[in-house]
């Protein structure tokens, strides 16, 4: 893991609240590092000067390109990625790179793969599906969004494969919750792959228990690098916890209590 | 170059500037990042007897200038810090302080005892300040007579300075300083956070999992100094200072109010390198208040206990 | 349009935001800026019976996310202020609190019996909390006994309402405020600042002419709101929220940790106008997180005594 | 006093970590209110966001111009003056103007004053000699700064009449004090008038005493409009104290203890 200062190269309202950001690695040096981040993993960015404010914020990494420039995904939620959204394109951002553990993509062999996001949790999904279709694996989407105004990256996803829009209300694609859509795929998919609010990962593991899977989870995290034990989740396995930021965010749906 | 040397009861250190309990882990993160011989000391996890998951999620909540944090001593129990953690950190060339909490006073002293026989460490840290478990030390840390008590039993059992972390919880500093000096402890380590609170506006209730947690960061570090002052007027007990440092800046500010080594705690989590950045400025500002080497300026605060008495 | 309307003892507000006592001074100047008819209430600078001339200067010193004072209760006596300043402020159609500080519980009582005869001020807030004199009321604040002694004498002496300003300086905030509870008083308000010192590198030597002083600000934020939230889930008095609120958000955090109005004190420093955009933004705020009215805001907050067992 | 947003119109470095900002006021109506904005009065400047940092930072009023546009020069001396500094044109600066009692030159009928200024002190007097010059008032100014790299405004002094810079060392100028070259024109000045450090005031002070004059003195300071009691300064007349955000800073020579 580095820590870095990366260039603002574009920042482009995709949706609603929602900004899509390119940023540059400021050395070749770096860029080579860069193949080696695995969908799955984030950046851990410092916004602000010094204190304020205080804590860093988890962004996954939603797609690289073969420069090694980073897209992230991000919604304006609160104080940090409200001032993130604001740097203008030749800022600097300071960041903490790449992080945590990402999806195994290189162990796996598959078929046919499921992935199934809801709202932030889309963008990880994205550079995962990008990679798995680069390895021939097929590639079905299923992505929930709460309205049409929110939907993103609908063309991208399609470009790798089947994908159902899922919003709440049903301003856009097919109306429920990415749940109540999965079934017409259940027979297909070898491995299936999720992220999104933890309310969300609970009701898809709990459908495809017994299914071969991943999920990634999210958690309020402080240092990001596995030092503070602030990102823990329970571990299903052993009694204790596991660390979001370092043995996470990604974690196979069946070895932690969400 | 200006020299950074400072010796307290047990520690020879490079340079005065450790990172904090529980801010750091066991180092190995860190030692990822840079050569961890390039600190003064490494001040690790609090460790208890058996090993602890600590408290449900969310853990950590962001304040102005500050963060709260309910870990609840989340560790693998000192036996496994004995077996796995001290073995890797003595491969450094740095002093390794453990710090200590626990339930009962048997229990500290039975870590203590398995810290102090592996000839590992090179000075103990009582927690009696953990403000995020309701059996983890804070009860000791608010009664000068059981921060006494713990202090003298550990004293007894152990060969390894004792310095021991006091609370800022508490209506008298000062008072909690001079019971632990009188019961035998080499030294202070000041300050453990302030119990504090935030409420989730979206679902009306705290935030926190634990519901109150303890403030950090710069935010505390007035207090922090107050708390160092003022002790340093009534103890003799070499102390170091903690609370909110995160320049070079800062631990001259400490070391004037009279502590002779600082921890940097909070400051590690927004900036993994935090510690390194200060270390290398703090010659610089010893330079510019005119300072020579670290005695100057430990001995440097302009304090008049006569002044303070206006207080 | 949501009501900010909220009742406590003594007081019927029209919205429950209050400049802090000493971050207003009795008004005047802000009534060149805006109307003081928008507040909910004017509290006035602490009033002594003597006048008093306060520290010497520095008297305020910036830190992260705050800021230190020792003014020192300077004040023109409660005579001035019962002839001048009061007299003035009841031109305006919103209740006024008095602060009260003294050395001795005779003071106290002095003070508080000339304010209540005026019959131009809605309650008394007994000052035990002040950290910057020696004889300004802080012992009083952190001995539950002398609390009492203090709230029953002046409780027996006025018709007034008396609201107790509580110290943060104590390890058991809770205990404090039973005390003056049994005593007799009709509301809380808390917090008055923290004690904390800030070092001037260049002199080495404390910055502020008091050597300490009470640490303000966002940065104590998560102190008060521990500790409003701790004192709500044992005492039925209804409490003035305090301690670093500067937006309307803040308003709510307070509510739903038990406040029933709130101070804002730090804030006014500045921003003069602190007050008025938080009274402003408030509706809609209290509109975003579902609430139609104060009552709810104030009812709202999801405290379970059974949870706090826990921390 | 009003509290608004000025425009930064122009930000020169005018000497050693010294800077010249010209500020523009949002409205017309305000600037008629600035005509009557006096010398020695001062903005209670707000530099970064929320509370960050925390308190305002008091600037003299440097000079004034018919379009009501405020110059102000500061020396980079800590944080606030740092990020006020880096504003760029055309970024909004909040103030709080105009701030306390100025010096009372509409009362005052001189022939000759003489202006006693050292350092940050120095810009106020500026505004003060400009105006007395115009209302036909001979104006004798000495200035002190450290050396020649922080000397600034030495020629507007110079149109404005004799002027004698004073540096520590010599590097410009006479070299030692202030006071080591007020004796030279002791006789013809009818008032004088000084602005800078505490020490400076008070050894000028000591040495005119009798004389009739007035100085500006500096605190720390909370408010800046007299409500909060942080800005005192003893009062010789009373026992008590002056507020110097709002009696002051300007006092008669004679009213103070410094
Ligand atoms: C591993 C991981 C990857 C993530 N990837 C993305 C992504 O690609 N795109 C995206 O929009 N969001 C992502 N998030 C969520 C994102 O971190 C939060 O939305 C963001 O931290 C909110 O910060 P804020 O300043 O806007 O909100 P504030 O409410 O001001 O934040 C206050 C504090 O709470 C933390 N916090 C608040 N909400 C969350 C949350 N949902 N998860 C974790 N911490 C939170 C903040 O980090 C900060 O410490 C990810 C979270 C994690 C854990
Ligand atoms: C009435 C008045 C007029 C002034 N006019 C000018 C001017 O025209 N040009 C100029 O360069 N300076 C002037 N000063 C001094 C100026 O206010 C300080 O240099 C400035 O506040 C320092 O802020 P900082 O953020 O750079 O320093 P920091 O050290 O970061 O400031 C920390 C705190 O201390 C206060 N502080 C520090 N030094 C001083 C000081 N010397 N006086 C008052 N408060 C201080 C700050 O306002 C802030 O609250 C004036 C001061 C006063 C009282
Ligand atoms: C995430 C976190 C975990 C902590 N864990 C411990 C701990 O295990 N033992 C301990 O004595 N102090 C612990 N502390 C307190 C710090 O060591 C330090 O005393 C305090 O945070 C003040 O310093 P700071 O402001 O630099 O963070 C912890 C602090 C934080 C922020
Ligand atoms: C400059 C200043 C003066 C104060 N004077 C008084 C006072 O006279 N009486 C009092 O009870 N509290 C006084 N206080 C405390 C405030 O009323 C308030 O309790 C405290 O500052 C916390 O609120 P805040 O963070 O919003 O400022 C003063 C605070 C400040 C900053
Ligand atoms: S955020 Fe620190 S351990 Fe994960
Ligand atoms: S700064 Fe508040 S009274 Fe002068």
């Amino acid at each position: 893991m580095i820590q870095t200062e990366l260039t603002v190269l574009a920042n482009n309202k995709i949706a609603e609240q929602t900004i899509e950001m390119q940023l540059g690695l400021a050395s070749d040096k770096l860029v080579t590092e860069a193949e080696k981040f695995m969908p799955g993993q984030f950046l851990h960015v410092k916004v602000g000067e010094a204190d304020t404010p205080m804590l860093r914020r988890p962004i996954s990494i939603a797609d690289m390109d073969s420069d090694g420039n980073i897209t992230i995904i991000f919604k304006i939620s609160g104080r940090g990625t409200d001032m993130l959204g604001k740097q203008s394109v030749g800022s600097q951002i300071d960041a903490l790179l790449p992080c945590g553990t990402g999806y195994p993509v290189e162990e796996l062999n598959l078929d046919t793969a499921l992935l199934i996001g809801g709202g932030i949790g889309v963008p990880p999904l994205y550079y995962l599906g990008k990679t798995l279709a680069s390895r021939g694996t097929r590639v079905i989407s299923i992505l929930g969004f709460q309205k049409e105004d929110q939907v993103f990256y609908k063309e991208k996803f399609m470009n790798l494969g089947e994908t159902i829009i899922v919003t709440d209300d049903g301003s856009l694609g097919e109306k429920g919750f990415v749940t109540d859509y999965m079934s017409k795929h259940i027979a297909e998919f070898d491995c299936f792959f999720s992220c999104g609010p933890t309310p969300m990962l609970r009701a898809v593991t709990e459908k495809l228990s017994g299914r071969r899977g991943y999920i990634s989870v999210e958690q309020r995290m402080g240092c990001g690098i596995g030092a503070c034990y602030a990102c823990v989740v329970p571990s299903k396995s052993e009694t204790g916890f596991k660390k979001i930021c370092k043995d996470g965010p990604v974690f196979a749906a069946n070895e932690v209590n969400l | 170059m200006i020299s950074l040397e400072t010796k307290l009861p047990g520690l020879h250190l490079k340079n005065p500037v450790m990172p904090a309990s529980g801010c750091f882990g066991f180092g190995r993160e860190f030692s990822e990042l840079f050569d961890l011989n390039q600190l003064g000391a490494v001040v690790i996890k609090a460790a208890t007897y058996e090993s602890r998951y600590g408290n449900q999620t969310p853990r950590v909540a962001e304040t102005a200038a500050g963060m709260l944090n309910a870990i609840g001593l989340q560790n693998p129990g000192v036996e496994a810090i004995c077996k796995e953690e001290l073995p890797y950190l003595s491969r450094f060339d740095i002093p390794v302080i453990a710090n200590v909490a626990g339930s009962t006073i048997e229990e500290y002293v039975a870590v203590a005892k398995m810290l102090d026989e592996t000839g590992l460490i090179q000075a103990l840290e009582l927690n009696i300040s953990c403000p995020n478990v309701k059996e983890g030390g804070i009860q000791f840390g608010m009664d000068p007579g059981l921060a006494a008590e713990v202090t003298a039993q550990v004293k007894k059992t152990v060969d390894t300075p004792v310095y021991v972390k006091l609370s800022p919880n508490t209506a008298d500093i000062v008072q909690m300083a001079k019971a632990v000096e009188t019961a035998g402890a080499d030294g202070l380590s000041m300050i453990n956070t302030l119990t504090g609170m935030q409420i989730d506006l979206p679902s009306r209730k705290p935030l926190l999992a634990n519901q109150t947690g303890g403030l950090s960061g710069p935010a505390i570090k007035p207090i922090a100094i107050r708390m160092v002052y003022e002790v340093r007027q009534h103890s003799g007990l070499p102390i170091i200072g903690m609370g909110g440092i995160s320049t070079a800046e800062d631990v001259l500010e400490f070391l004037l109010a009279g502590a002779s080594a600082v921890a940097v705690g909070t400051a590690n989590i927004h900036d993994p390198f935090a510690c390194m950045k200060i270390i290398e400025r703090l010659p610089q500002v010893l330079q510019k208040y005119g300072f020579q080497n670290m005695e100057e300026a430990i001995e440097g605060g302009n304090r008049h206990e006569a002044d303070l008495s206006r207080s």
